[in-house]
């Protein structure tokens, strides 16, 4: 008999649902005079929405995300990039994404649709170029691209007035451009609703991530990554704001209701970085041991917005701003300045914030131990983990360590990793569940 | 000893119906690869003989070793050669060697001379790297790719297996097509895994034809991405010890959907031939200037 | 009562029984690709009749294909246990096998505290050792003998097992002293697995176990870059064996296999 | 451009792994370069500079660029 009941979740279907619109809308975008346009995850979503209802986007990774979930199409895509002379080393969303568009093939079917205009923003080596390469391949697209180097957030650095400036007059630019290149008169009021949807979304999904510090935890990160996903193709959509308020409302019932992701939770883990997405069974493998991964400061913060409050030493949900902007300007601020707060930046700038930040999780979540994914598919969110290991480790946690790749299965080894569980299961002192 | 199933036969041939001592031009090619070496003697540009011998752990002996093979019982001597280029790995040490010149050159030259003119492009599959090369009619190189990072694709790698499987290595091409249905390609791209995967699929009780099926599938999946990074224009030809290796060469054939030229002589000699053609272009040069 | 504890690796098969923590019994057979016969043969082998063994808990990458075990351990469980209960100070385990390196530090009790397990590079195994041998065309013990003799200090540099025997060929044809390339080869394993000792960090005593802790060349290279004593203990091949029995004793093992094995 | 300027024959690209930016402007590199009629030969290196694997590629290169004395 599992020792917590457990219960299928309900919004689990409409979560899939919405994701399929998002990529039906982009490719039929031009069937009714819309606009596509392409970015990545983190770009500033909100801005284009201000050009109209009908404007449509694709963003970067989750696509290449999608990709890396059908083994055939990932693979014949990355060997279409390696034919074309890039290199393998590369971020593998970004050969997935290339692959596509020189096979000519959308991996939800059909011919790769082709953007109107590219909204992009600088947040790593690979994003700085990832679209340079698109538009080449693509007989030149027009391109904006917004700088958010700026430095840390607070409590690690300050955001003075002068770096907020910096960035919100790129996006004030940014739309001036956005006119030009579509011939349509920007919408402010779209603009600043977008930006509402965009807080909205972004801190109910913290909120929804902070009940799993119940035990037993009412959410898998497996399941977290399907429904984190949502935010990361269009946060300021209302569509996924509307989503997240009901999907609090039902995981805070299952917390009341002692609802388990787990039948047998006996251990709590956390993992990093993205997973192998073509081998998410490792986390079904984990439920044997009865074992849950709460989740990970990817799936917590890569789009959730949090305030780590250093005096407490626990990542707090960010609360939504006081009022809402009434302005151009104002919303422009306000989206940066919500933006730049988002953890995920924080360790570009030194691993030890992220450490500060991965320690808090371990204590406030109960955990017995910590997985981190040596992700080689991504530069970015790997940047610092062998020290964030050592600081984690020397916090008290156990460590485990596996080596992967989130979009080239080919550099992943399912069976080896899971022999590797089988000796970190032993470290926790943590024995199989009757099945 | 135990029976070494990796070691392949050493062997040599001389053409009957040239007798070298009418010879006008004389020149010597030798290949010092990093698992075997060849020599041979060309007479006016038509090839005398040729020996084919496993490298040694010491380059000098085996460049003397090999042309000392292909002049067995011929009544000829190293002084009766006028010209000698050295290739491969051991090309700068080759005692006897006038001239070095890599084996890619040598490759695309020796495969113009066994293939004839419309050979374009060059799979070289030697013991330790594999080669892509385009050519133009002469045989002169007009563009190259080498792959020496990984082992699949080499006599090296079909050695490790054939160790493993205890299947002689000139049988390994034959038995990987006794099977009925093609089974999925050994993934990893690493010689010494796919060994490790291979013996995990034996312990599963797979029969050998279907490990070694997947081991050459996976070897020419890995040539093929090799080969389209630089096009295939036609004619195709293959060179080097695993050209002999029916089972990758028939995948090959398969994934390009492009047939390669049937080989008429012994295609580990290629770069050996190339080396003495080379020889005999220099002699004729040199007449010239002086 | 008889515990048995039986490792079938990648190359062979070896198996241990104690009573109350000793060794009453010991058999090593090499395990061509018929793994199923070579554990026959092991079993038939042993001067302990199989009726008198309690239980039997196997290790080892093999380990899947021994129908009589009861129980399984990881071979790191396997490796600190043998380890610590043949030398009781041991700190820090080092497992070199055919296709496997594996650094493990264990604390006082014979807990695992880290790991670090090799399997991505074969650089750092047994097999290597094989290759590299036979490119020079001798065998293993006659490498191990030349890479003591050595006076000269070749690098190789390659981090991967396919570079460095390309890159041992270019020193082949620059007629490099074999003593100096046979010491240049344990020195390149031995630096892969120092980097893994150093990643779980290392603790004195260190014990070397698994099968290339015979080849000497690779212990004196070892010792040397550690900088610290290596204790190889009698039969070290057979410590995996001998501490999954022990854990058996214990009653510390899994009754069923990972998934990935079944 | 620079390699009509100096009427060069070839064009040798090194790239030090693992830096993506450079690493994404190759291939269009090459291909501008192969447009004008200059061959290119790509060499990778990591930490390791592997001398060997470099040398046998340029002398392959400088004898491909090379005049027909061969021939």
């Amino acid at each position: 008999m599992a020792k917590y009941p457990t219960e299928i979740l309900l919004s689990w279907s409409k979560a899939k649902e919405i994701r399929e619109t998002y990529y039906k809308n982009y490719a039929a975008a031009h069937d009714k005079g819309g606009i596509r346009w392409v970015g990545g995850a983190w770009t500033f979503d909100a801005v284009p929405a201000g050009l109209g209802a009908d404007v449509y986007s694709l963003t970067s990774e989750p696509y290449g995300a999608s990709c890396a979930f059908n083994k055939d199409f990932s693979t014949r895509a990355m060997e279409a990039a390696e034919t074309a002379g890039y290199a393998r080393d590369l971020c593998a969303y970004m050969r997935n994404y290339w692959g596509s568009i020189l096979m000519d093939e959308y991996a939800f079917g059909g011919p790769f649709p082709k953007p109107d205009f590219i909204w992009q923003d600088h947040i790593c080596c690979s994003h700085a170029k990832w679209y340079q390469v698109v538009s080449e391949l693509e007989g030149g697209i027009p391109m904006f691209c917004v700088d958010v180097a700026v430095g840390p957030a607070e409590p690690f650095g300050t955001l003075t007035e002068a770096k907020i400036d910096y960035v919100a007059g790129q996006i004030l630019d940014g739309i001036q451009w956005l006119e030009k290149t579509t011939g349509r008169t920007y919408d402010d009021e779209l603009f600043i609703e977008a930006c509402w949807n965009d807080f909205r979304s972004t801190s109910k999904w913290a909120q929804v991530c902070e009940l799993n510090k119940a035990v037993p935890a009412p959410l898998d990160e497996k399941t977290m990554y399907s429904l984190y996903v949502l935010a990361t193709l269009q946060k300021s959509w209302g569509v996924v704001a509307d989503y997240y308020d009901e999907l609090y409302d039902e995981v805070k019932d299952r917390v009341e209701r002692g609802i388990a992701a787990v039948p047998n939770e006996q251990a709590r883990v956390m993992s990093d970085t993205q997973p192998p997405w073509s081998a998410l069974k490792l986390f079904r493998y984990l439920e044997q041991y009865g074992v849950v991964s709460v989740g990970s400061l990817s799936t917590f913060g890569l789009e959730g917005m949090w305030d780590f409050d250093p005096a407490s030493g626990d990542l707090v949900p960010r609360p939504m701003p006081s009022k809402k902007p009434t302005t151009r300007e104002e919303a422009a601020r306000e989206l940066v300045r919500w933006h730049l707060h988002k953890p995920e930046y924080q360790h570009f700038y030194d691993c030890d914030y992220k450490s500060q930040m991965m320690i808090a999780m371990c204590k406030n979540y109960g955990l017995s131990g910590v997985m981190l994914h040596y992700n080689r598919g991504c530069e970015g969110l790997s940047l610092g983990i062998a020290e964030n290991r050592l600081a984690i480790q020397e916090a008290g946690y156990p460590v485990m360590t596996f080596e992967g790749n989130m979009g080239d299965e080919r550099e992943f080894d399912l069976g080896r990793t899971m022999q590797r569980v089988d000796a970190f299961m032993e470290t926790l002192g943590v024995k199989k569940v009757a099945a | 000893m135990a029976e070494e199933y990796w070691r392949w036969t050493e062997s040599r041939w001389t053409n009957p119906d040239i007798d070298w001592k009418k010879g006008d031009i004389i020149t010597g090619g030798v290949d010092v690869g990093s698992v075997s070496s060849q020599a041979v003697v060309f007479v006016d540009g038509q090839l005398y003989c040729y020996g084919n011998t496993r490298t040694g752990s010491n380059s000098p002996d085996s460049a003397h070793k090999a042309m000392g093979l292909a002049m067995e019982d011929t009544g000829m001597s190293l002084d009766d050669l006028q010209y000698t280029v050295g290739t491969g790995y051991g090309r700068v040490n080759v005692p006897f060697g006038t001239r070095a010149i890599t084996e890619i050159a040598c490759h695309a030259r020796g495969a113009n001379f066994m293939y004839g003119p419309t050979v374009k492009t060059v799979l070289d599959m030697g013991g330790q790297d594999c080669k892509a090369i385009h050519c133009d009619p002469r045989g002169k190189v007009t563009n190259f790719l080498m792959n020496d990072k990984c082992a699949a694709g080499t006599g090296r790698g079909m050695e490790v297996f054939a160790d493993l499987l205890q299947v002689p290595i000139t049988q390994i091409g034959e038995l990987s097509l006794q099977v009925e249905k093609e089974p999925p390609p050994v993934s990893s791209t690493c010689v010494v895994f796919a060994k490790s995967e291979a013996s995990s699929l034996l312990r599963e009780g797979w029969p050998k034809e279907k490990v070694i099926a997947a081991y050459c599938s996976a070897m020419a999946h890995r040539v093929v991405t090799l080969l389209e990074r630089i096009g295939v224009e036609e004619d195709f030809a293959i060179t080097g010890g695993i050209a002999k290796n029916v089972g990758v060469v028939g995948r090959i054939e398969k994934e390009l959907g492009i047939t390669a030229l049937k080989p008429k002589i012994d295609t580990q000699i290629a770069g050996a031939v190339g080396a003495a053609l080379f020889g005999d272009a220099l002699v004729k040069k040199e007449r010239k200037k002086g | 009562m008889y515990t048995a504890g039986i490792d079938v690796g990648a190359k062979t098969v070896k198996i241990v029984v104690t009573q109350d923590g000793k060794i009453v019994d010991r058999q090593i057979v090499s395990a061509g690709q018929d793994a199923q016969a070579a554990i026959e043969e092991a079993w038939q082998s042993l001067d302990t009749p199989i009726a008198d063994i309690g239980l039997i808990v196997a290790t080892g990458s093999g380990r899947k294909s021994t129908k009589r075990a009861k129980g399984y351990v990881t071979e790191v469980a396997a490796a600190a246990k043998g380890a610590q209960k043949t030398q009781p100070e041991v700190r820090t385990v080092v497992d070199v096998g055919a296709e496997e390196g594996r650094a493990i530090r264990i604390d006082e009790n014979g807990k695992v505290v880290d790991f670090a397990i090799n399997e991505k590079c074969a650089a750092g195994a047994g097999a290597f050792t094989e290759a590299m041998a036979r490119a020079l065309e001798v065998d293993l013990p006659t490498l191990a003998a030349m890479s003591l003799k050595s006076t000269g200090n070749v690098a190789m540099n390659a981090q991967c097992a396919v570079f460095a025997e390309s890159e041992l060929v270019t020193l082949v044809h620059s007629n490099t002293p074999k003593q100096d390339m046979a010491k240049a080869i344990h020195d390149a394993i031995s630096d892969r697995i120092v980097s893994m000792v150093r990643r779980v960090g290392m603790a004195e005593k260190v014990m070397l176990i698994g099968g290339v802790a015979l080849n000497d060349g690779f212990v004196a290279s070892l010792a040397n870059d550690l900088e610290t004593s290596v204790i190889v203990p009698q039969d070290p091949q057979l410590v995996s064996a001998f501490g999954a029995a022990i854990l058996g004793e214990e009653g510390n093992y899994a009754e069923s296999l990972s998934e990935t094995m079944e | 451009m620079l390699a009509k300027q100096w009427d060069v024959a070839g064009a040798i690209i090194i790239q030090q792994k693992f830096c993506d930016p450079h690493e994404l402007d190759i291939p269009e590199q090459r291909k501008s370069l192969d447009g004008i009629g200059v061959p290119t030969l790509f060499l990778e290196l990591d930490v390791t500079v592997p001398v060997g694997q470099f040398k046998i590629r340029v002398e392959a290169f400088l004898e491909m660029l090379a005049e027909d004395d061969l021939f």
